[in-house]
């Protein structure tokens, strides 16, 4: 395992005391548990945006706490959703009055570990709301499944909607921008590597090296095929079509098209991705009118690309364009 | 006879090393059809658990088992955490105020632990998760506990119920849990969940085999 | 090879018309001879500062054009310098009256490039000062070679003279600035893995899985030493050591301390190394005043990180803070 | 004798040819003691010449080279680009407006491309660049030159002097270009430029090798 590393059950903490030494400006770090809240929480009268889940997704979510964006993040261990003590005292840490918005990814683990804590914070008497992200489209919906993974749209919706408290929009509609982020967007991902979860040692899963894994998670979970190497042109296409085919996306529609480096993968195909998801977008008449583009729901080392849009309306882009002021997202101020 | 406060404690202990001798082995498990953690976050947990234990080793067996479960909860994350927490929580209602504890009352224990599960995961049997391992066990109990068994005999019996559960999961689809996402691929591999479930069992028939009727 | 390209021999230009459906906003691709400007160049009476080199190191120099920075960026072929041409025409197209400033990395390639245009551009009557980055302390200086290679100096010259032109400092003064940043910076790079060039196909060194590349440099050029791996921390030591060492850098020096990435490695490992070399910066008394951490100079996927250390006064404080708004990098704006 | 325009012409193609057929070989040669692109540069670079062709194929000698000077500084980059371009530059000056060269003149063209490359690179004999295997191939044509060779066997003469040149860098320690990053770590390994100085050399001699005296 080649990892810039101490020792595996050092990471996650001692990433954090590089974000404190980086970032105190910005944000605050509680040790044990383990959480991240923007240096002037709580902050009164405002809502307060929480998300969190396993570490090894970088920015996400620790990187987007700050002013606009997060007023807190909770980081689990590698892959593994963090516990509701630390959602608890994270929320308590950002409850500035006028209640907390949980912003959920879609996986068994952080779905119960947050219903917990939404509990044990409700029991204190703080109002919570939580709401679920599960746009990736890799995986079919079913009732008798888990459903659909939370994925990119989670980045989105964290900004959209730190954004919402920072006007001082109410829980409930803090929580409808949420709900219409999870509505609006769809994603899918690919890898050409593994990674390796440090304290594994060794690749999550063998990918031989003509082969590439379509509709891979952000955990490493095997995705939808496995496939021969394509030229990108190709595997842009593959993700796009069930992208835009699942609610669907429609000619006129306008959309924030957001092309997601998984951690391995350098910028320069980042471009050439977004360069043929554009088009395809344009070619169905779908206007891309924001974009995002780099590492910022990641899967440790992975070498690999996800693509997310998100259909978006003059509220939307008013919230996207607003100031942000985080480690990792940053504009307007 | 009966099981007595020591015995639960030195179940605890047991379950702690066999989870700490299987941890690659579930982790191998989940990286399979999950996310290769199962192993690590169980240790995590029950190492947690062993340096909770002289805060509570002169306690009932319902405060050890609530201690238990609320420590599982706040150290093993995933959907483990929060379902063997449940587990134990619900177990140690049952035994609340318990210094020992007879067959009957092992077997209401164990099954307010899995019903406890199946509240907070909402899993079916067939779903291949631990459920597939719990609920054989618990019938098999019950059924014990009606032909009147002695303890070991029974627990013996719940665990090799358990250990079928666990190996009936491996031609299982998922529905629940992470595996479930990769639909058909799932099939052909044993469910991690399951096999910490059947560990959890088979440890306390081993540490119990000496107690009899 | 994996890689989310089409042809090798198109990855240059295809990443281009990515970043044109991208940006937009901000930049101008001009192709045959590629390069890069801003959107609204030439700005009247400003600097025009201009940079290239060769392509893989992504964000840089094309990220990195727009308000605040760079006028115009020359990308050339993956890992080989631009064309004088490229450089001409690009400083031809960013020269606002008041000349242009040439930032140029040193590498032999590189140097006689810019010689060229330079001379090219002086002779059509347009001032064009030169000043070369060589902060690589991997690399022993002496007259009897090529020198110091220029590495994450480049970037931070870039912001700082960026802010320069923009608050209309004369062609002297802003290559001053970027002097200063050349005579106050160092850097030192190390590798876990080599990085593919595309046309190439195979890895351009081979690297044991058990050992590591000391004074790596971002072309893949092999470095100071091989050695087994280490954790992190000792390696940081061992980057952090020349680095103070050589200047050097004293107790009482306010720094700027810039962790980057080479392009494989995740974030979550450049905050545990940014927390290493932090500390050790405070060990020396050097006070750690601005950071920057992510991948801002890479060298396509390679595994790895590199450490920079500016020595910052109060006009380059200044500079630094002075709003930017790039692709790669944005803030004040 | 003498080397007539379509005889230059033809040297040309067969450059174009001949570092096509060694691109993998020089851009591995670079790979072990530069950055891999060597072959691939001066391989673009001549193909943007076989393209320019047509236009100069009816021109004298000096503007054919100095065109290929201009089309190898803007298609090839890297240190090859203007070195190799300005030795073009500079063969093309000495040779302007000329339709054949003896072999006196094809030397004063060699020389000046040759001078024109140190004044670019500054490079000095035994730096392990190009110059290398330059600088030896223009001693024994100046010599053949005052032995009155025949042109063949001068140039026959001249590119095995470029290649002992070439074969000599081996075991130097680079002191320009990248490889010079490598310091005594680039001994033990051949000069990507110096190959690619040989292979042109030899294109002349294996072109023109019945032109007589
Ligand atoms: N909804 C559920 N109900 C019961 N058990 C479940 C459920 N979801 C997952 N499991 C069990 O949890 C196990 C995975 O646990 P673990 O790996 O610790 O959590 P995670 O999947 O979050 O990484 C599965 O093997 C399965 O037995
Ligand atoms: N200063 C110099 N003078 C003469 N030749 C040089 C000089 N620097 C490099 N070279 C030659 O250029 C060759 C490398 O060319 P190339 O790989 O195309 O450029 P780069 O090193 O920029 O990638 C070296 O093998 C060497 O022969
Ligand atoms: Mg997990
Ligand atoms: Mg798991
Ligand atoms: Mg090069
Ligand atoms: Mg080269």
């Amino acid at each position: 395992m080649k990892k810039l590393i101490n020792k595996p059950e050092n990471v996650v903490r001692e990433s954090l005391e590089g974000i404190v030494y980086a970032h105190s400006d910005l944000v605050k770090v509680h040790y044990d548990p383990n959480f991240i809240v923007r240096a002037d929480a709580p902050v009164m009268g405002k809502v307060g945006v929480l998300s969190g889940g396993g570490s090894g997704h970088e920015p996400m979510h620790g990187g987007f706490v700050g002013m606009g964006m997060l007023d807190a993040a909770c980081p689990g261990a590698v892959f593994t959703s963090p516990t509701p003590d630390q959602m608890l005292e994270a929320t308590k840490a950002v409850n500035g009055g006028a209640g907390v918005l949980h912003i959920v990814k879609n996986y068994t683990g952080d779905i119960m570990n947050f219903e917990m804590a939404a509990e044990l914070a409700r029991a204190e008497g703080i109002e919570v709301e939580a709401v679920v992200t599960d746009d990736d489209v890799a995986v079919k919906d079913s009732l008798y499944t888990a459903g659909r993974r939370g994925v990119g749209v989670t980045v989105l919706a964290e900004k959209l909607c730190g954004a919402a408290a920072e006007e001082r929009s109410s829980l409930k509609d803090v929580a409808e921008i949420c709900r219409k982020a999870k509505n609006l967007g769809r994603s899918m991902g690919m890898a050409l590597t593994s990674c390796t979860v440090p304290h594994v040692g060794k690749p999550t899963f063998e990918l031989p090296d003509d082969q590439m894994e379509i509709g891979i998670g952000i955990h490493g979970e095997p995705g939808r095929m496995r496939l021969d190497l394509k030229p990108a042109d190709e595997i842009v296409e593959m993700l796009m079509e069930p992208i835009i085919n699942d609610i669907p996306y429609k000619s006129g529609d306008e959309v924030l098209l957001f092309v997601n480096g998984l951690g391995g993968t350098p910028l320069v195909e980042l471009y050439i991705i977004y360069r043929k998801a554009f088009e395809i977008a344009e070619k169905h008449g779908i206007k891309v009118v924001r974009n995002l583009i780099g590492p910022y729901i990641t899967s440790l080392e992975m070498a690999g690309v996800s693509i997310t849009m998100l259909k978006m309306d003059d509220e939307m882009l008013r919230l996207w364009d607003a100031p942000v002021k985080t480690p990792a997202l940053r504009w307007g101020v | 006879m009966s099981i007595a406060r020591d015995d639960a404690l030195n179940w605890i202990k047991a379950i702690a090393v066999v989870i700490g001798e299987n941890s690659a082995h579930l982790t191998q498990l989940d990286a399979d059809i999950g996310d290769a953690d199962h192993g690590v976050n169980m240790d995590r947990g029950f190492k947690a658990v062993m340096k909770k234990l002289p805060e509570i080793s002169d306690k009932d067996i319902g405060t050890m088992f609530k201690t238990i479960g609320m420590t599982l909860i706040s150290t093993v994350g995933g959907a483990g955490g929060p379902l063997y927490g449940t587990f134990f929580l619900q177990a140690g209602m049952k035994t609340a105020g318990k210094m020992e504890l007879n067959l009957a009352e092992w077997t209401d224990a164990l099954d307010a632990a899995l019903s406890g599960v199946i509240m907070r995961g909402k899993a079916e049997l067939g779903d291949k998760t631990m459920v597939d391992a719990l609920t054989p066990a618990v019938a098999t109990l019950k059924q014990s506990v009606n032909e009147g068994q002695p303890i070991n005999k029974a627990l013996e019996l719940s665990a090799e119920a358990a250990k079928k559960g666990m190996e009936g999961t491996i031609p299982l689809v998922a529905r629940k849990g992470r595996a479930s996402y990769l639909g058909e691929r799932s099939a052909g591999h044993q469910d991690p969940g399951a096999t910490s479930s059947y560990l959890i069992l088979k440890a306390a028939s081993d540490t119990w085999k000496d107690v009899g009727t």
